[in-house]
């Protein structure tokens, strides 16, 4: 049990703290905080992950005096800390790239209560990916959910918070859902921690007593997380919630919030109910068919949509339709498809809204298309970045988006009913991505020589420009050298159950 | 059977001159330009002459593709229509000295006549169905310009829709040569055809539908029913040496082509007694009737002559369809005749546009008075087209009846006579009106202001060379007829 | 020569086509000279390359799991590669003349030489992964072209453009995806890769993913549903329309549509099949829609963009035959296509861009003007209707030959639909050449006095191109000695 | 039998047009292989009005403040639909129910080893006589740090939404002046009959809070219930005295320097003891004799600093929803 | 149907509740209502959660006179995770009402759907 094993509960306890700590400091001081604890949380995952790979299995780390059923508990294994690695990279850039933008909107005197909702959030993230125990993931959803209203609401017009409420409202019926899904787990199997839960569940299942109750439990778990993720027919929230906020909570809500549940609800196939288990009980179809209408639904509506920002969002819906698509094809390499695709989306979705700003900004700050000509040439680096997203949203092969969606279709191969449908809808939401993206990529790029608005140099918003940049490195490393990630999500998903 | 470099010769010596005269910068007096014109005619003549009788007959110029050779080879047939090729081209050439005086761009003119007079010899020589093919398609890209030489709007519209059929025509053939190229042991022209029996073996009845497509292909420029349009639209705008040429040679490539592909590729067994002839036969009679019909109710002279070919020229196929020996040697002969009749008519409607510039008919009262000589060659030979026995019209005529009747076909036999005897009515009907209005206008014409008006030695001598041609060739038949005979023996 | 050569020759045109609007050129001059110099010198390495072929592959990027990208030459890889590296230098060296009149032609010689290491990468791929990662690049690149002149026209054009190769790529990828999963190596074998024992029932299915790649890939190479594109994107300027859009893009999609063919799926599971039919079905509708529009249209360009699509059915004609004879036929028309349209294509180049006039009906009497471009039209025209003597005529003598010997009786309908697309070529191209030779009677020529022929920047590719349809027309059998060493797997 | 045609009636029959083919005069392809030109298409002036007209026709139709006729519908739709969901819902988990394990009897799932060691030897591994607070202190601390972090992150939304910048006036909302004058409008002032009950209810209240918070290892109770009853006497002592009054000892300063000490204190002594578990080091701190207050170890003190976070919450909410300030 | 329905009637209930406290969220459109309703729904899961830990015959588990043994007290494990639920819904509420109280002094309605009208009207000028 060497030092680095502390790593983990280090990581948790700091953002936690750093949160406290930054409701006494000023505004500035606060930010120098927020970066320094996510640098420092990135560099320990980074170790961890290093130290996994090398040990080759994930361990267990024992919340306080007392062994697991009794005390709390957390497990590192090569996943987490790679999740956990991706995030705090993404938070950072998505806290640099939205800098400007957030001394602009929120009020001086608010701005350590940002930083205090950012630490938070950051926290619940690590909690959600280490933790063992399903009350203890709980705890930290609703830490996550109001942290992340927190975010959507900073900016504080009539916009964000009728998004708010209307986010709280889907959020608290999926969390109402989640802890009745988790108490009736907890009657069957009297515990709370992951894998004991496993083995009385595969024993309820052999003598069969209970099996209504139990496929009830996981359904009403996975459909609370499914709503909170905004699956297809639950996503009414997401595209105002999305769309009004600023900029770097945007960023972070639709790369990492969403991502969080969806990282619990992988936990709990793996964990809790059993990867054979949870492929028999026809859930997992439920979630192929709605994963497949977010695909098309996501795109369509993106399309009709004529404000940018509201279709990044909504084709955000599409993506995460594509993970759900993932886990319900219910095999192995499935799995590791949508895991990869949480990675691929992560880095291309935070990059697309920094750029979809910057280019507004050029733009008179309105957010119609029309005025969004020739933006591309006015704001170089947005233009740029925007068109490296978009490339990746659609799947082309020098950066993410391809290596996911290559995985995809290796995955719908293998598995024999469900292949048709995955691959003509993959063949479809790919057209329709490109239309709507590349659309827009057209639109930025056509001259407008009379546009009444001044032009932005590079060099002018270092940070901003710094952010993209190292975006599009990670999309594109992402892209080309995916054999390490993809290795690691493999080794990951081995010691995962 | 041995190859030399003589036979290219009367092939590149016309199409070097008529190039050069082509590239050449516009020469001030007409002289030097009908000079070398009538060189290069002259020594093309001599050399085909020469050619022909050298024992020497056949030469590969280049390879297409690995198994398509450029290759001459010059048998009976061939021999027949160079003659006659050199003989009706000689005579238009003279003629269009004279004429084209009241024509512009001379010199474009006799640059392509020059050009597809080569053309025409390399076709008559040609061995294998590529080259004649390959030469068949440059005739009507070369002799296009020909039509159009006038370059009104309805010359333009003409020579576009010559090429376009002759065009639609060559393809069809093409199409043709692609099966014979994978179903025959060789492309080159063997009596009694090539045809690989094992390789054909299930495959009959679209192979008949590749020969019949093959000889509609060629059928276009021989004018048969289905695309005879071009025909009177390209006639009456070309000028008269080129249109007496166009009826009297280029139709007659038609003609070569179906006779190689019928008897020299797919051999005559083939198709005989097949549906492809029995529908061959019934075009061409159709054709023939139908010609005549048209021909009578013309009112311009050059568009009567046009019909009058097409109908002529289907009397040709209709003795070939018979696939009998002596109705080919009736059409071989008629060929002939044929060929000399049509280019003085069509010479002497020139020379009548030339001197009193009248196309129709109807305007052609009295010209016998104004021009006794040319008509008078105009009579004999139209009596010569319409069969009367001393003129080569008859004889050929008589043998297409014989032939037809001695193949003892269910209704053909004795139905294609009787037609082609209408047929020759019909003819006397639309030619001998302008001899009769000729020579007697009758009362009311007004006989006062006639005036002597005829055409000056050059433009008359090769009328009244071909009219005692047309004529020799009806009395003394046998020289022509045996030539043919012991040609085309092998090929039943 | 050593395979690393194979990446070195997709480089450089990448690293030219960057450098461009980099390097701070004092006169026009300097840029031509390092821009030809670079593409020339590039050329001479492939076809070195091309000489002595090196046997082993270059991986350059191990991408997920067995998937590489890696250049290896091949027969096909050979015949394409060389085409391109043939031609670019001459459409590079007609470019510069005709930029003259466009603005900011500094970033279009960036994309243009660009695409020339994105074709080169096309040609040379190993396996289906590396072929569909430069056919992707290659639409990208190409884009930018397309919208050069960034009028409402353009902007409209490259986005169909766009619209239709993103999509076609799309499906193409499902075939790729169902290649790597069932074949037993992804690179490219003649024959087919495909693993029997791996497919077992599911032949229909892969049928139809076939048709579907097929179709995928066939919206670059014009295939009819899809290929409202091609005159749309005659709207760029004509270096980009004669070099793309008759040559490097079309015929990458018809490259890829024959690896998809003869190596991927292989011959002996699709022949035969009710896929070939409904294939070979598409591609003779094509080749009558294609000619037919092209009659009715009057925009030059756009007229020879119809004759293009009906071409390049020409060559998938070949490809559907599927047989080793019909892959000789596809790619000597493949080739012999890609002089004459370009000829032609150049020809029009020539008459906009020193006249200005784009429609056929405004070209009455240029003939006697304009006297050398007219002769090499007539002569590219001549080559298009597969006149004997010039290289139109061998390429669709190999196209019938292979469909006789086919005994498929689709196939004799597909050289009925060869011949009637032959005469619909004359009837579009002859009348324009009688139109500009014969014009009416009454035509005087001082309308069109500002007429003349361009300088020999133009005139040089164009005599050579005339040159190559006449030589390949007399000589050709070394070059389809060549392609039928291709078809039987000697390379 | 037949009349005679007039000209024009013959022109148009089928007979006409075939002689006239057959004999050649007029052929169908003359002049009609060269289409007449075609000008580029340009978009008249009216044209593009209609165009804007009709977009503007659409979007005011669609954002039509008055309820247009699809909106009822979807209403209605999405009413039924709600009701039949929940009709779904309330039957599958009566359905659950029905087959979950009885309640009360001994021999169920979850009465297995976990809370049987929690009861036999809860005393002496925790030093809590109250064994629900010692699991929820000292078994499972992580979940209830997480719990104060929760109740601290909602603190943090209130203050972002309600809390009024002295400084600056807030673009749109009422200025800190106005909620103060509203304050005093809407609130009861100087009210006699509250002032005397709160002037003898509100230290009862307070020591009994203290009592619970500090009783929480030994009786039932403990820091978040104590905070909460801690908290309603200062809801009631503001209510009563006013703001100057309770400023006097409860400012916003203080309320940030508590939540912050007791929050951080929480914090380091949890990690603390999770950090000695983890690495099975001696826990230093002493369990003391049970019974005693002051006994079971770190229990007590976690209780005092939950106890006034929750303290402070209270009454931050309820001064955050009367004035946006303190 | 199962067998112990009837048994466990506070789970019945809690379930009923849960569904009403579900519908009032829905349906209703005033927020405070919808506030009222998601507390219901909270409650009704904390009551379903306190049904877990009863045994019948045992007192709290709270230690008097030194008795340890299982059979005396009930399972203390629910009772721990109400109080903690408790403290998540206490926070949530707060933070539905002050958006309410914010949604309110902007634009003086408490029914969302008029809101978002109301928010596209301005927006539109």
């Amino acid at each position: 049990m060497d030092f680095i094993c502390n790593f983990p509960f280090f990581s948790i306890l700091i953002s936690l703290f750093s949160g406290t700590i930054c409701s006494v400091l000023p505004g500035k001081a606060a930010k120098w905080v927020n970066t320094f604890v996510i640098v420092l949380i990135g560099a320990m995952s980074a170790a961890l992950l290093w130290y996994l790979l090398g040990t080759g299995e994930s361990f267990v780390y024992m919340m306080g005096h007392f062994p697991a059923p009794w005390g709390n508990e957390i497990r590192a294994g090569v996943l987490e800390a790679a999740t956990a690695l991706f995030f705090c990279i993404v938070m950072l850039l998505s806290m640099w790239g939205g800098r400007k933008k957030l001394m602009e909107e929120v009020e001086p005197s608010k701005h350590n209560l940002y930083y205090i909702l950012v630490n938070l959030l950051l926290s619940s993230l690590l909690a959600l990916i280490y933790t063992n125990d399903l009350f203890t993931a709980y705890v930290f959803v609703e830490i996550n959910t109001i942290a992340a209203c927190g975010l959507i609401m900073i900016r504080q017009i009539g916009r964000t918070l009728e998004a708010a409420v209307r986010y709280m409202i889907m959020s608290l019926v999926g969390s109402g859902m989640l802890l009745i899904g988790i108490c009736m787990m907890y009657d069957l199997t009297g515990h709370l921690l992951m894998s004991n839960i496993q083995e009385s569940v595969t024993a309820i299942i052999e003598e069969g007593t209970y099996v209504i109750p139990l496929v009830m439990a996981i359904a009403l778990m996975v459909i609370g997380l499914a709503i909170k993720s905004a699956l297809f027919p639950f996503h009414a929230w997401l595209p105002d919630a999305y769309g009004y906020s600023t900029i770097s909570s945007a960023a972070i809500l639709s790369s990492l919030v969403s991502k969080g549940y969806i990282f619990l609800l992988i936990k709990i196939i793996y964990r809790v109910v059993g990867f054979r288990i949870f492929h028999d009980t026809h859930i997992i179809n439920v979630l192929f068919v709605f994963g497949l209408m977010a695909m098309i639904f996501g795109s369509l509506s993106a399309i009709k949509e004529n404000d940018i920002r509201r279709m990044i969002a909504f084709s955000s819906v599409a993506q995460i339709g594509y993970i759900y698509v993932g886990i319900g094809l219910g095999t192995q390499v499935g799995m590791l498809a949508s895991v990869y695709h949480i990675f691929a989306h992560a880095a291309g979705k935070a990059l697309l809204f920094i750029a979809a700003i910057g280019l507004t900004d050029v733009s008179g700050f309105s957010r119609k298309f029309i005025d969004l000509t020739g933006a591309g040439y006015r704001n170089k680096i947005a233009g740029i970045g925007f068109t490296v997203g978009s490339l990746s949203m659609v799947g082309v092969p020098v950066f993410a988006g391809f290596v996911s969606k290559l995985l995809f279709a290796q995955a719908a191969v293998n598995n024999v009913g469900k292949m048709l449908p995955t691959l003509i809808a993959l063949g479809i939401s790919t057209i329709l991505n490109a239309i709507y993206f590349m659309k827009t990529v057209i639109r930025i790029y056509t001259p407008r020589p009379d546009a009444p608005y001044e032009s932005v140099a590079i060099g002018k918003e270092k940070l901003y420009a710094v952010s993209i940049v190292l975006f599009i490195a990670l999309n594109i490393m992402l892209g080309m050298s995916s054999q390490p990630v993809v290795d690691a999500i493999h080794a990951g998903l081995e010691m995962f159950g | 059977m041995h190859e030399s470099m003589i036979l290219m010769l009367p092939i590149l010596v016309p199409v070097m001159t008529g190039l050069l005269l082509l590239c050449m910068p516009a020469v001030k007096n007409r002289k030097v330009l009908i000079g070398i014109t009538a060189a290069g005619l002259i020594v093309t003549a001599a050399l085909v002459f020469f050619v022909l009788f050298q024992e020497a007959d056949s030469f590969t110029f280049f390879y297409l593709t690995k198994s398509l050779p450029v290759y001459f080879k010059i048998d009976g047939i061939g021999r027949i229509f160079v003659t006659v090729v050199t003989i009706v081209w000689l005579s238009g050439g003279a003629f269009a000295f004279e004429y084209m005086k009241h024509e512009t761009d001379e010199k474009r003119y006799f640059g392509f006549y020059l050009i597809v007079y080569g053309i025409l010899v390399a076709l008559d020589f040609s061995g294998n169905i590529i080259t004649f093919y390959l030469f068949y398609e440059m005739m009507t890209l070369l002799s296009m310009p020909l039509v159009l030489h006038t370059r009104s709007r309805e010359a333009v519209m003409a020579g576009l829709k010559y090429m376009l059929y002759s065009f639609c025509g060559a393809y069809m053939v093409l199409y043709g040569v692609y099966f014979l190229f994978r179903f025959s042991n060789t492309l080159t022209f063997t009596a009694g055809g090539v045809l690989n029996q094992e390789l054909i073996a299930g495959r009959e009845q679209f192979l008949l539908f590749v020969v019949f497509l093959m000889i509609l292909g060629f059928g276009v420029k021989a004018g048969m029913f289905p695309m005879h349009g071009w025909l009177p639209t390209a006639h009456p705008v070309a000028p008269a040496p080129a249109s007496a040429v166009l009826s009297g040679i280029i139709v007659k490539s038609g003609v070569l082509g179906v006779i190689r592909t019928v008897y020299y590729l797919f051999g005559a067994d083939f198709i005989r007694g097949t549906w492809v002839q029995t529908t061959w036969i019934w075009l061409t009679l159709f054709t023939v009737f139908m010609g005549s019909m048209l021909a009578y109710r013309e009112k311009l002279l050059k568009k009567r002559l046009a019909y009058s070919t097409v109908s002529q020229v289907s009397y040709i196929l209709f003795g070939l369809s018979m696939l009998d020996q002596t109705a080919m040697t009736g059409s071989l002969l008629h060929v002939i005749c044929h060929a000399f009749i049509k280019c003085t008519l069509f010479l002497c409607a020139g020379a009548i546009i030339y001197k009193t510039g009248k196309t129709r008919v109807d305007e052609l009262a009295g010209i016998g008075k104004e021009m006794p000589a040319l008509l008078w060659c105009y009579t004999i030979v139209s009596l010569a087209l319409i069969g009367i026995p001393p003129t080569g019209g008859f004889v050929s005529k008589w043998y297409l009846a014989t032939g037809a009747l001695r193949t003892k076909l269910p209704i053909v036999s004795w139905f294609g006579p009787l037609v082609l005897l209408v047929s020759a009515l019909l003819t006397a009907g639309y030619l001998l009106p302008v001899t009769i209005q000729g020579f007697f206008p009758g009362k009311a014409f007004d006989y006062t202001h006639l005036k002597k008006k005829e055409p000056n030695l050059t433009m008359l001598l090769p009328v009244i060379v071909l009219t005692v041609l047309a004529v020799l060739v009806g009395m003394f038949p046998s020289v022509v007829t045996d030539y043919i005979v012991n040609h085309i023996s092998g090929l039943f | 020569m050593q395979p690393m050569m194979m990446f070195i020759v997709v480089l450089i045109p990448f690293l030219t086509g960057i450098a461009i609007p980099l390097i701070p050129f004092s006169k026009r001059g300097h840029m031509m000279a390092f821009l030809e110099g670079l593409v020339l010198l590039n050329s001479a390495l492939v076809f070195s390359l091309l000489m002595h072929r090196p046997e082993e592959s270059f991986a350059i990027v191990k991408f997920t799991g067995d998937l590489t990208l890696s250049f290896r030459i091949d027969g096909m890889s050979m015949v394409f590669g060389g085409l391109v590296a043939a031609l670019w230098p001459l459409a590079t060296l007609y470019s510069f003349e005709y930029m003259k009149h466009e603005k900011n032609e500094r970033i279009f010689f960036m994309f243009y030489t660009i695409t020339y290491g994105v074709t080169l990468g096309i040609a040379f791929a190993e396996d289906l992964v590396t072929m569909y990662f430069f056919y992707e690049l290659l639409t990208l690149v190409t884009v930018p072209l397309v919208m050069h002149t960034l009028t409402r026209e353009a902007i409209l054009a490259s986005r169909k453009y766009l619209y239709y190769s993103l999509g076609g790529a799309a499906f193409g990828f499902i075939g790729m995806i169902f290649i790597i999963v069932y074949s037993n190596s992804p690179d490219f074998v003649l024959g087919g890769s495909l693993d029997l024992t791996k497919i077992g029932w599911r032949t229909d299915i892969l049928l139809l993913v076939y048709v579907l790649a097929f179709l995928g890939f066939g919206v670059k190479a014009a295939v009819c549903p899809f290929n409202s594109w091609l005159p749309d994107a005659g709207v760029a300027p004509t270096p980009v329309t004669a070099l793309l859009h008759a040559v490097a893009v079309v015929k990458a999609g018809a490259f890829a549509i024959i690896r998809l063919t003869y190596y991927c799926f292989g011959v002996e599971f699709l022949r035969g099949t009710w896929a070939q039919t409904v294939v070979m079905a598409i591609v003779i509708f094509t080749i009558v829609y294609g000619c037919s529009r092209a009659v009715k249209e009057t925009h030059i360009k756009r007229r020879l963009a119809f004759s293009t699509i009906s071409n390049l059915s020409y060559i998938l004609f070949g490809v559907t035959i599927m047989t080793p004879l019909g892959m000789v036929g596809a790619l000597s028309h493949m080739v012999f296509h890609a002089v004459m349209k370009i000829c032609s294509f150049f020809c029009a180049g020539a008459i906009m861009y020193k006249t200005g006039r784009s429609y056929v009906h405004q070209l009455d009497g240029f003939g006697r003007r304009m006297p050398r471009v007219f002769g090499i039209f007539t002569v590219s025209a001549l080559a298009l209707m597969g006149v004997p003597g010039l290289c139109g005529f061998i390429s669709k003598w190999n196209l019938a030959a292979a469909a006789v010997a086919s005994d498929n009786p689709l196939a004799f309908a597909g050289i009925g639909a060869l011949l009637i697309s032959a005469l619909l070529t004359a009837i579009y191209m002859l009348s324009i050449v009688i139109r500009t030779f014969f014009p009416a009677k009454d035509f005087d020529y001082e309308t069109i006095a500002d007429v003349e022929d361009p300088n020999w920047y133009m005139l040089l590719p164009l005599s050579i191109f005339v040159a190559a349809i006449i030589g390949f027309g007399l000589y050709s059998a070394p070059i389809v000695e060549f392609f039928t060493k291709i078809a039987d797997g000697v390379y | 039998m037949s009349r005679k045609k007039t000209e024009q009636e013959y022109r148009k029959t089928f007979a006409f047009h075939f002689f006239r083919w057959l004999n050649g005069e007029k052929d169908p392809y003359l002049g009609e292989v060269e289409m007449k030109p075609q000008e580029p298409y340009k978009e008249t002036e009216e044209e593009v009005k209609a165009r804007i007209r009709e977009k503007n026709m659409i979007s005011r139709r669609l954002y039509g403040v008055a309820k247009s006729k699809e909106m009822k519908g979807l209403e209605r739709f999405y009413k039924a639909a709600s009701i039949i969901f929940c009709c779904i819902l309330i039957y599958l988990l009566l359905f659950t129910v029905s087959y979950l394990p009885p309640v009360g009897t001994a021999d169920r799932p979850v009465n297995n080893e976990v809370p049987q060691r929690y009861i036999e030897n809860g005393l002496q591994e925790t030093g809590a006589v109250n064994i629900v607070s010692g699991m929820i202190l000292d078994y499972r601390a992580f979940d209830t740090l997480g719990e104060s972090h929760v109740l601290f992150v909602a603190t943090v939304t209130v203050l972002i939404l309600l809390r009024l910048d002295k400084k600056k006036k807030n673009d749109g909302e009422i200025s800190i002046e106005e909620a103060e004058a509203n304050d005093r409008i809407y609130e009861p002032k100087n009210d006699a009959i509250l002032q005397m009950a709160a002037f003898v209810l509100v230290p009862i209240i307070i020591i009994f809070g203290i009592y619970v918070i500090l009783n929480g290892h030994l009786g039932p109770g403990g820091g978040f219930s104590g905070g909460a009853i801690i908290g309603a006497g200062l809801i009631l002592y503001l209510n009563a005295f006013g703001f100057q009054k309770t400023e006097r000892f409860f400012t916003e300063k203080t309320y940030k320097w508590i939540s912050f000490g007791s929050l951080s204190f929480y914090c380091i002594a949890k990690s603390y003891s999770f950090f000695t578990g983890a690495n099975h080091l001696h826990n230093i701190i002493p369990k003391g004799t049970p019974g005693a207050i002051l006994s079971s170890g770190l229990i007590l003190p976690l209780n005092i600093a939950v106890g006034l976070v929750v303290a402070c919450t209270m009454y931050a909410f309820y001064a955050m929803f009367r004035k946006g300030g303190f | 149907m199962g067998a112990n329905l009837f048994v466990n009637y506070g789970e019945a209930v809690a379930a009923v509740l849960f569904g009403i406290g579900f519908g009032n969220l829905l349906l209703q459109k005033n927020l405070i209502k919808k506030i009222i309703g998601l507390n219901i729904m909270d409650s009704a899961v904390y009551l379903f959660l306190a049904e877990k830990g009863y045994i019948i015959g045992r007192t709290a588990p709270i230690v008097t006179g030194g008795v340890q043994s299982v059979e005396a007290y009930i399972n203390p494990i629910p009772s721990g995770l109400v109080l903690t639920g408790i403290v998540v819904s206490v926070s949530v509420s707060a933070l539905m009402l002050s958006l309410t109280i914010r949604l309110y002094r902007r634009y003086h309605t408490l029914d969302l759907d008029q809101i978002s009208l109301m928010i596209k009207k301005e927006e539109e000028t």
